[in-house]
């Protein structure tokens, strides 16, 4: 039997491969590039280490958000309550943390952020409820729950210990770094490579072949939204440690910044598509771009309009990147 | 192992989606080591039938047992477990995996320590598998889904069911998107996988194959069952009546009105598509169906693509309706007087999401619409099509996505006739279209090229391409390496050019 | 030189007469419940109408001029007694002033003012003098320190406010008098202690000689704080108190905070409302007092600002 | 030719038809009569007429824009700039309002709202880039240049005769009123029942096939966000004049409400399933819902609380009414 098309079989290297699945996120890459020599012509301490500890430290907490809502929109969906889980879950840890301790009052903080999210991905994939509206609801039910339990006011008299989540070092390296990049490597690893990972994937790929597929649709969907309700809760103990207080009314705007770090990192909305490598390059151009304006001095009135088109310019600039290669 | 008992027994089998009633009590069994072919109309049921065996879908009554054990499937897990494999007749595969990820997703073997997915478990697996199979059609394990034909891409399909260790393995249309070269590997396999031992029905509305491989045939019609045949005692005729509740009248060569074509209507001048170097030059005249042969992948959907201004051309010159030079858009086409079936139903023809009616006024509007819609008008001549070819639908106002895959076809034929074009371009198109339908629809063509169209034919099924055309362009490689007439025309010799070219 | 001046003039709690209107329903329009310094003049609204068996329901502009319409035309088909307004910006309280005056809901304007229209009184501050305050006292701690010149940063509220530009103006006077550069604002818009954080952070990576920092609110204060971690330079003069700014500076970790006394004023918002529907006659403005609370005279004062500007 | 199918063909009754079409819709003004009803039966002044012509002119402004929107969402897009347009569009018409003029100012204020509208939609149909991405550049753009134009203070020197658009009657009827409901009677036709309606379905529901069916997709994808554009200055147009300030500060969070209520109305983000009927039903969900809150005097701490769980209580039970209609 002869192969009637096997002349047009193309052999793969490592390397082209590599370049053809993270060909998005190469483009992003070199935009965020470009950026960093623009703003370090311009004012040259920008590249200084202690501001690159800045800009660390900045990305943080949306950037560990991130992770979450990638997966999510891996699958099709969208988390709009990442900014209401993340205010509910630390004032509930906050409030019973200084009778019940740092342990006690952490494990809280993260099993509220959990059991929202647990909800949310049970709505959605169970109920079968449309993700924009689940989160949505959820947003406004969790960002109303931290005010009236906190009853608005900030929480500061907080145990000593708790200062180690955004201040402790371990070998000398900051403890939330370690998080940091410790999570988008597992995250990593664990969309390339796990079945779990794959199975979201095809999930937001076409959740119908599927469930036809044999995989079950409905319980590797709650996952992602179970996973970033931890991860928001997780990023706002950290950044609440940091801070060295509890803020109920934290969290607005996270939705927007985290997704569109998503999109910008090449995942598409419609799910199936994107990479956590792309939503980390996302979020450091966003955040560079914050700080690079800032440092610079730019009049807090233009800043918006130097981020919008610097994010429509990055697109662009990929749209370009994709057509040349046709 | 007593002999009696029969692999899977099904009784009493009963389906509806809201007021259609799909399957009205069926009664099915299959033996171990057997072939059932399952044939019937469009709408039939048996991809219904197909559907609920494996449990892809639930039935609402009825009764099903595997080795003689009642068993209830809620998912297409279920029934792998218990032996089970289907190849749907929509495409399941993720377009962005690659094949050995599409082959391997949900395999236990797919996985290092159950969930570590490693090269090593899944390319070179499937490199094996797609050997095994001998459907080695240039498949790359590593190359994405989406990159592949529509061919390649039901090729995967097929091994990703037949790879697995079941004992019944039911196909629903796996034949539709392949060539003959394809389908004989196909079914080679299919008597390998009963030599084994193991079970098959196979869904299809190519007869040929019915008789190729089935040890019998299960007839259903419009959800019953119409009786079970014996191939070697049963002729062509008979088993259509069965299918379609009367004789059909007549032999669809006979059918075809031969006349002398009239001036030229599509003339393609030293055409080069992309990604060829080849130039293609024809002319397609008023009241002629110019066949185009080729195996899967010889360029023949790149050409009809190019002309129709759905892809960019490099060079060339197209006289179509008063333009020329190259066509550089769909709208440009259909303007000029063209419409084209395309071979890719699900992604390139029909709007699942989208009513009948507002399916198949598409092209009629973006050729002659004005502003505001003539609903009157519009309704009446929705209703026409529907009446014209056939189609078996429950209302105009329903989503086109949940009729059965013959009438989708027939959903996209109707928007196209209803832009009443000069020039019909059909790629594959009865690919997924029963008997009945099937002559229906060569009448209708017949019809419209002996009012003065002009028909170009893109198709795989090669008593089609003998039957209709008044000549044929055999392709190989993306060039035109051959032109017969009708006289001339025999499968021997469009296959000898074809296969020269691809040795060559 | 070293002001003082709210500390004994306002004195401690005005006695707040309550008498007649028991069982009144009141609105409180607010602009965000989501700005501690509102949440406090709320407080002020409810304790005194709490004293006055009076009934009292908050209604959440967040800041958006259409909302705060809505809640106003809400509290009147509610059928209010009396609204107690602090109005988005200046612009926005005619049409709430129209609405309430076609159905007679007498009105009282907490803060910010209004460009036009009927209401019964205003309570108001003077955010230019508390910030020029501020401002006198950062540079006679940058004296004192022994820098003569350099640069002084802001993080400001809102500039769109007039209270917002009205700091900044403050501020800026006697600290350009005396010889320093203000280095380009930053402008806070969703006044958590993170985003102030990281403004300060890209100050001192802009500006790493910066000598000051004057934040606008709470929250801006804390932020930079944490920034400067404990660093001599910049010093740090605030606007507003909450209970972390006045353990700031008893801490010397802020040299001075100019603060409204939101608690004050609310009560003072309620009892016009509740004098004017018991018929008497009420001032068409209510000047409030700022206080500004240095290292030197914080626990002298300590009580009232806990009382005043912020209460628990 | 024996229609061999005849015994399964139904009756082509009207009502079948418009059960299968509206099918959500109506769920949905379910939702808001019990919401109306409970409304009511804790409140009675809920029913008062003057309250009803509160509710009107509270949903007036998001009401207008969702139609947009609603447009938008139908081709498979969204837009999150409309605030941003909304802000920007009444700040340029305000300021030459007063030397230039009543009608030069409503002129500048319209055409300002389409062009950046436009800008959106040749962005993302010609240039063929993510719409979340141009539109939330769009709204980071638009939002600033307002307040830089404006110098972020309110605008409010206004001529007496803009008053007319949110204060003015046409035989005894408020204007506002007459535009609302004359905007959503000819939405409503345009998509039912002319041809570039029936494209934008199309090209939602598979852009590739309308494409090769002779429809120009880029052109029909550019109406959606153009009109939207516009409709974000007439909706803040009227708003600014009922309010009698322009104010700069505008428009933020109008992206998630007109949004939520499109797809509460029975839109599909993926595009190609909805209708402004639904929209219409779902701003007065959430406009209801608000207002009901405040009048029977809810704590505004509360209210998100209340808010949320209304919304997916009301999509819960479009679920159920879709899951027994199987
Ligand atoms: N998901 C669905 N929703 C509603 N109706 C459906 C659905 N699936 C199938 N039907 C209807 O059930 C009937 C049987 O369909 P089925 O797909 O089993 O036919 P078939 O025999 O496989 O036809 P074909 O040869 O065209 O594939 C048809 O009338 C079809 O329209
Ligand atoms: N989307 C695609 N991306 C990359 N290559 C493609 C794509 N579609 C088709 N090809 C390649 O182009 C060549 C010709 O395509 P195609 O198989 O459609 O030709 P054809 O003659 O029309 O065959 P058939 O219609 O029988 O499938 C094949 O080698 C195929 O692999
Ligand atoms: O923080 C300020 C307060 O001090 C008060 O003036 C009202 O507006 C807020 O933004
Ligand atoms: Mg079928
Ligand atoms: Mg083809």
């Amino acid at each position: 039997m002869t192969a009637t098309v096997a002349e047009q079989r193309t052999p793969r290297s490592g390397w082209s491969k590599f370049v053809a699945t993270y060909r998005i996120e190469a483009a992003m890459l070199g935009a965020l590039v470009v950026l960093a020599v623009v703003l370090t012509i311009i004012e040259p301490r920008f590249l200084s280490s202690s501001n690159m500890q800045n800009i660390l430290s900045q990305v943080m907490v949306l950037g560990i958000i991130a992770i979450g809502q990638t997966l999510v929109v891996l699958t099709g969906g969208i988390d709009l309550s990442v900014g209401g889980i993340a205010a509910v879950s630390i004032v509930m840890g906050g409030l019973v943390m200084p009778s019940a301790g740092v342990l006690v009052g952490v494990s809280v903080m993260l099993l509220v952020g959990l059991l929202a999210g647990l909800v949310n991905g049970i709505l959605v994939a169970y109920v079968k409820l449309a993700p924009f509206i689940v989160t949505l609801g959820m947003m406004s039910i969790t960002a109303s729950l931290a005010y009236v339990l906190s009853d608005g006011r900030s929480i500061f008299n907080l145990p000593d210990a708790f200062a180690f989540f955004g201040k402790g070092n371990i070998a000398g390296v900051k403890f939330y770094v370690i998080v940091f990049v410790v999570l988008y490597i597992a995250a990593h690893i664990f969309l390339t490579r796990s079945k779990p990972g794959r199975f979201i994937y095809a999930i937001g790929s076409n959740p119908e072949a599927a469930r036809l597929s044999g995989i079950r649709v409905s319980f590797y969907q709650v996952i992602p939204y179970a996973v970033t309700g931890l991860l928001c809760a997780l990023a706002m103990t950290i950044e609440s440690s940091r801070l060295g207080t509890i803020d109920p009314n934290t969290g607005s705007g996270f939705e927007l910044t985290t997704i569109a770090a998503v999109v910008i990192g090449g995942a598409s909305l419609m799910g199936g598509k994107g990479s956590v490598l792309g939503t980390l390059i996302g979020i450091f151009l966003i955040g560079v771009l914050q700080n690079g304006l800032n440092i610079i001095g730019v009049n807090a009135f233009w800043q918006g309009t130097a981020l919008g088109t610097v994010i429509i310019l990055a697109v662009v600039l990929d749209r370009l990147v994709r057509v040349r290669k046709r | 192992m007593t002999v009696n008992i029969p692999l899977l027994e099904a009784s009493g089998i009963q389906k509806s989606y809201g007021a259609t009633r799909a399957l009205a009590g069926v009664n099915f069994d299959i033996g171990r080591g057997e072939v059932v072919a399952l044939v019937g109309e469009n709408g039939a049921g048996k991809s219904t039938l197909g559907k609920i065996l494996a449990g892809a879908t639930e039935m609402d009554e009825g009764t099903v047992s595997v080795n003689g054990m009642p068993v209830s499937f809620h998912s297409t897990k279920d029934a792998l477990d218990h032996g089970v494999a289907i190849v749907l007749q929509e495409f399941n595969l993720i377009p962005e995996m690659t094949v050995a990820e599409n082959l391997f997703l949900t395999r236990p073997t797919g996985y290092r320590w159950g969930w570590w997915k490693t090269r090593k478990s899944q390319v070179d697996q499937a490199s094996k598998a797609i050997a095994d199979a001998y459907m080695d059609f240039g498949i790359d394990p590593e190359a994405l889904v989406s990159e592949l034909s529509v061919a390649q891409q039901q090729i995967v399909e097929i091994i990703r069911s037949l790879s697995v260790d079941a004992q019944l393995f039911i196909l629903d249309e796996p034949s539709a998107a392949l060539g003959r070269r394809e389908t004989d590997s196909l079914l080679q396999l299919i008597r390998r996988l009963r030599d084994d031992g193991r079970s098959v029905i196979i869904v299809t509305h190519r007869l040929d194959e019915v008789y190729a491989v089935a040890d019998r045939i299960f007839v259903l019609r419009d959800g019953i069952a119409r009786g079970e045949f014996d191939p070697a005692s049963t002729s062509t005729d008979e088993l259509v009546a069965a299918m379609v509740g009367r004789a059909l009248d007549k032999e669809m060569h006979e059918a075809r009105t031969i006349q002398t074509p009239g001036d030229a209507v599509l003339t393609v001048d030293k055409l080069v598509v992309q990604g060829s170097s080849s130039e293609c030059s024809f002319q397609v005249r008023r009241g002629e169906i110019v066949g185009v042969a080729g195996l899967v992948g010889s360029g023949r959907t790149e050409l009809i693509r190019a002309i129709f201004g759905a892809d960019p051309a490099v060079s060339g010159t197209v006289v179509l309706g008063g333009t020329t030079g190259v066509i550089r858009s769909p709208l440009a086409a259909v303007r000029a007087g063209a419409a084209m079936v395309s071979e890719d139903r699900k992604q390139l023809g029909l709007h699942t999401a989208l009513t009948i009616h507002d399916n198949v006024v598409l092209s009629y509007l973006a050729k002659y619409g004005k502003f505001w819609l003539n609903r009157k008008k519009l309704d009446a001549d929705v209703a026409q099509q529907v009446d014209d070819l056939r189609i078996k639908i429950g209302g105009s106002w329903l989503d086109a996505g949940v009729l059965s895959g013959g009438n989708q076809q027939k959903v996209v034929l109707a928007k196209w006739l209803l832009s009443k074009p000069e020039l019909l371009i059909l790629d594959e198109p009865t690919r997924g279209i029963d008997v009945g339908a099937r002559a229906e629809f060569y009448r209708v063509v017949d019809d419209l090229v002996a009012q003065g169209m002009a028909v170009l034919m893109v198709s795989s099924e090669m008593p089609e391409v003998l039957a209709l055309s008044d000549r044929v362009l055999v392709m190989s490689k993306g060039a035109i390496v051959t032109e017969l007439s009708r006289e001339e025309a025999t499968e021997e010799r469009i296959l000898s050019f074809t296969e020269v070219m691809a040795a060559a | 030189g070293c002001s003082i001046d709210g500390a004994d003039s306002s004195g401690a709690n005005p006695e707040i007469t309550v008498a007649g209107c028991e069982g009144a329903n009141v609105a409180y329009i607010t602009s965000a419940t989501s700005v501690a310094f509102w949440r406090s003049l709320s407080v002020g609204i409810q304790d005194a109408a709490a004293d006055a068996n009076a009934e009292v329901t908050v209604y959440d502009s967040d800041n958006s001029q259409s909302k705060q319409l809505q809640n106003a035309q809400d509290a009147i088909t509610a059928g209010v007694d009396a609204i107690i307004l602090s109005p988005t910006d200046t612009a926005s309280a005619p049409a709430v002033l129209d609405a309430a005056s076609a159905a007679g809901v007498p009105v009282i304007i907490a803060d910010i003012g209004t460009d036009s229209g009927d209401y019964v009184s205003l309570i108001k501050t003077d955010n230019v003098a508390a910030a020029e305050g501020a401002g006198e006292e950062l540079v006679a701690a940058l004296q004192a320190a022994g820098f003569d010149e350099g640069e002084v940063g802001i993080i400001g509220i809102s500039q769109t406010r007039q209270n917002g530009k009205d700091r900044t103006e403050g501020f800026s006077g006697p600290v350009e008098a005396a010889g320093y550069t203000i280095v380009p604002l930053l402008e806070s818009a969703d006044y958590t202690r993170s985003e102030s954080l990281g403004f300060t952070q890209d100050l001192l990576a802009g500006h790493p000689d910066l000598l000051g920092i004057f934040t606008e609110h709470d929250e801006a204060t804390q932020g930079a704080l944490t920034a400067i971690d404990g660093a001599e330079t910049p010093i740090v003069v605030g606007f507003d108190g909450s209970p972390d700014t006045l353990a700031s500076i008893k801490a010397g970790d802020v040299a001075a905070a100019a603060m409204q006394q939101p608690v004050l004023m609310g009560q003072e918002a309620f009892t016009a409302a509740c004098s004017f529907l018991d018929g008497e006659d009420v001032d068409a403005e209510i000047s409030v007092e700022t206080i500004l609370v240095t290292t030197e005279n914080v626990l002298a004062i300590e009580d009232q600002v806990q009382d005043t500007v912020f209460k628990e």
